[in-house]
């Protein structure tokens, strides 16, 4: 009863510090609504990370010299790092990163759909550097100022190596496009697959995205699905042009009148089949998920195990 | 100075094969923490490869094996991709499949353990750069024995599963140990490791490999030197 | 020609590639029996896969990758040895990895009806070749299919590990399946083979491929021609 | 006791078949002794079968034109089909391929050394036809009189096929040796490290052989280890020469007076070695049976319930 009596007053001091633009810390009071929507949001983002080492990761093996495979396995291995970080900061909330590996390997949890699409070359490796980090990075510059304390600070960490991998996937691009033909004819049959799903990663327009409102008030989300995706439209044309390489878009040019480019629309059925689950890799993720987590059961416990008896030991 | 390049050949080799092996954990390890860790393992490993290729492209440029008039790769690349297995020198330890974690684990700390040894020595090598590597290489594969180290311990004293699977797979590389030379100073430190860990050596005898590699190699090399084949004149 | 040869190359891609996938049993099946048959059902497709990728060549031998002057290839060899991944024509279906024996059995059921109703209406195709090819399919299609239908009978009915393998396999066939193009007559055996064994038509929407391989080609591709690219003038 | 008193009588009867060159039938009486060299010998020649699969069959994936895809795949399916004969002769005599699979398993049933070589390059499938299949075509013809009917009518299939599958092989070198360098290359790499291997498994010298006399008076074996050796080796140079292939042997010449080859000895410890598990394949061989055979367990419990529920529904 009597956090009942506290509580408007502590929902007066959450809007307070969510106004200021200040940090809201895992041990403030906030609103269940809240903590369910961070933590949802969160996980989605580790979950991202952690699938998206698969589409890459399978050409490490196959990376074509020493200093891709180097810079390959060093990309992938940062994602594995973004994950660690960002489930970190779900367990200041109190929930465990095993819970949500569960919540994803049952499907109860999403990451982002753009993992759903093959990697089916290694101009791929570039581009998934140069367009869908792009496409993360500015989802995620704005999240760095984002109301929960422990992610705002994990993401100012993770744009930082993020707009390095957008860089280097650029970098390995520009390089085999002054290769051979065939490596030119590979970079642009990669970007004609990932310019849409790319776009897709904003999430459905504005006028179909229901809960950017209320995430926006809350300080979780800082701009509006369409604004983004204008961005990062605005932000690739110009670096498609110092490629040579063309996006699969009749109807993008640039608008004089509203200075920024007009584009045409994803094919948003495909974005919403791909989100429930009948993408081209959705099931491949999560099984190769799952057998790394079956295969590693033995292992984390024996840890456990060793771990206990190491304090029975000591105590 | 062919000499000094077919040494640097068989090291960087081993360094190469082996980091290929241990990038195949990557998004398949036990958990994060280990995930990160073997791609440290395997980065190491890598920028070793790297190095070592290089010199012995330099030492001798004969060793390299020929592609097309102006093709752009650089030699340490054209050592990696374009030998075939037969080329290969390195030990056939680790060109083994990875087998569970425990099977990983046994390997890193047998071929960390000795090359560490061996690095030591070589930091007092003649040749400046091998000198270099070896200098870098001995933090490095202090890391990776005392990484492989404590995960040892930790299975051999974890639970029973992961002591019979720590115990059968320290016998499948046990059985190539021989392959990397006679080291009476890692041997010591090996006893030790297991002797902490309360794991017998295991009782197998050296695998005759006559001097030859394990069928395993070849696949291996058909995944890694796929994509680099298919472009000979490719700029990566 | 050029309609005929695309044609006679989808078919055959998805034979070899079938083919290929299933030789992986090959000393690795439930038991000996099993091993041969496997072998069989691979033999099959691959002697269909061969006059079949002859036909395209010989239909239009534009389509055939070019070797270097003087190479001694055949035409149907640098069809299979010399294409990308990305220029097979074959449904996704048949690249996918093999699973446990109950997906092997679900995959080829789906495939050999399906491909056996095809194969029946190109009897009367209005080239001779074609025709041939299919004629003789016909049998080994047959057989392929009620090889996998007795299987299927068996594991459904057999215990419950092995129903609940064989469902989950299924599954993962299933969801493949549109890209075989629609044939009611396929279909109608399909429900009858699933009601005679009690298992119900998997619950899954059809995966969107939008048209592509899936990552596992390129993977399969590499094994496949890594000997022959290595000797783009080599005779066998 | 009564049979104590025929015991003799039949064994006289035993004794008068094996010496007629008869055969002796599963029913026929035989002594202990026989019926168990018998199982160990054919059981051992059915394990060379299955796991002789392996070094050959991961070529298959590997082949380089579809003719050799299509015939290296027959061959192996061949082999395993010889397995089959060979346990439903050991069968007749009462043990099921199951036992005899967890001895081979185990360790306490050997096969063929020569498996536990690897086989490096696409030549080896060549060179393993020629040699390997024609050094066992050398111990075998004469198996197919052996004094065990089943086991001599199962040889007399096998040896077509052996024969079949050693000119094919033949035929591949041959076919490689009018290519290139690097095929003529990979042909004299494979027949150097095969040649020894191949002589080796005629089995140790016949004073080191202490079984072969008494498989001599059973009819089980019809020849020395080195007299098959000799007539191997008689056979093999002039094939060689016209293939264009020399064998690693300083000692091989021509000897007028014994009308035969003279030629050096394997390297006897290694093989000693490689039989006492150490060759370079030994436990890879098994530990792939053995997985086959752990992954196929379910199937085959599920084929024994579905029969099982076949007979209920039935009766």
């Amino acid at each position: 009863m009597s956090s009942a009596v506290a509580e408007p007053e502590l929902a007066a001091q959450f809007d307070a510090t969510v106004r200021r633009k200040d940090r809201i810390e895992p041990r403030d009071w906030m609103p269940d609504a809240y903590r369910k929507t961070v933590v949802r949001q969160v996980a989605q983002h580790a979950h991202s990370e952690i699938i998206g080492m698969q589409p890459e990761g399978q050409w490490i093996g196959r990376a074509p010299s020493l200093r891709r495979k180097a810079i390959l396995l060093a990309k992938v291995q940062d994602e594995a790092g973004h994950g660690l970080y960002l489930y970190s900061a779900t367990e200041t909330l109190g929930v465990s990163r095993d819970e949500l590996t569960e919540m994803l390997i049952s499907g109860r949890q999403k990451y982002s759909s753009i993992f759903n699409y093959p990697a089916l070359s290694y101009a791929d490796v570039g581009t998934i550097g140069w367009l869908v980090d792009g496409a993360a990075i500015c989802n995620q510059v704005p999240l760095c100022r984002t109301s929960f304390g422990p992610y705002g600070r994990a993401m100012i960490r993770i744009c930082k190596e993020e707009s390095f991998h957008q860089r280097q996937g650029f970098e390995l691009l520009m390089t085999m496009m002054r290769g051979t033909d065939e490596q030119r004819a590979m970079v642009q049959e990669s970007v004609n697959r990932f310019w849409w799903p790319a776009l897709m990663m904003f999430g459905p327009p504005d006028d179909a995205s229901p809960n950017t409102e209320q995430s926006m008030a809350w300080g979780i989300k800082t701009h509006t699905n369409d604004e983004l995706r204008q961005r990062f439209v605005d932000m690739s044309v110009p670096q498609a042009k110092a490629l040579g390489v063309t996006f699969p878009d009749p109807d993008l040019k640039w608008n004089e009148e509203r200075q920024a480019h007009d584009f045409g629309q994803p094919d948003w059925d495909e974005f919403w089949d791909v989100v429930k689950g009948n993408g081209p890799c959705n099931a491949q993720r999560i099984a190769h998920r799952k057998q790394a987590c079956d295969d590693g059961a033995w292992v984390r416990e024996a840890a456990m195990a060793f771990a206990e008896k190491q304090k029975v030991a000591t105590a | 100075a062919h000499e000094l390049a077919t040494y640097c050949l068989r090291l960087g080799d081993d360094a190469l094969i082996l980091s290929q092996r241990l990038s195949e954990w990557c998004s398949r390890a036990p958990d994060l923490e280990e995930d990160i860790a073997l791609a440290n393992v395997a980065l190491d490993l890598l920028g070793q490869a790297r190095l070592l290729l290089a010199r012995a492209a330099a030492a001798d440029p004969s060793l390299v094996p020929a592609l097309p008039e102006g093709s752009p790769v650089p030699p340490e690349d054209a050592l990696a991709f374009f030998r075939d297995d037969r080329e290969f020198r390195n030990a056939c330890l680790v060109e083994l499949p990875n087998g569970d974690f425990a099977e990983t684990v046994g390997r890193i700390l047998v071929f960390a353990t000795y090359r560490l040894s061996l690095f030591q020595r070589l930091t007092s090598h003649p040749d400046a750069v091998l000198r270099a590597v070896a200098a870098k290489g001995v933090k490095e594969l202090t890391y990776h024995r005392d990484f492989a180290g404590r995960w040892f311990l930790t299975l051999a004293r974890g639970s029973d599963e992961s002591r019979r699977r720590l115990e059968a797979g320290l016998a499948r590389t046990w059985a190539y140990r021989h392959e990397l030379g006679e080291d009476d100073e890692a041997e010591l430190v090996l006893e030790q490791v297991l002797a902490t860990s309360g794991i017998a050596a295991p009782d197998v005898r050296p695998i005759s490999t006559g001097g030859r590699h394990t069928e395993h190699l070849s696949r291996l090399l058909a995944e890694m030197q796929v994509v680099a084949r298919q472009h000979p004149m490719g700029v990566w």
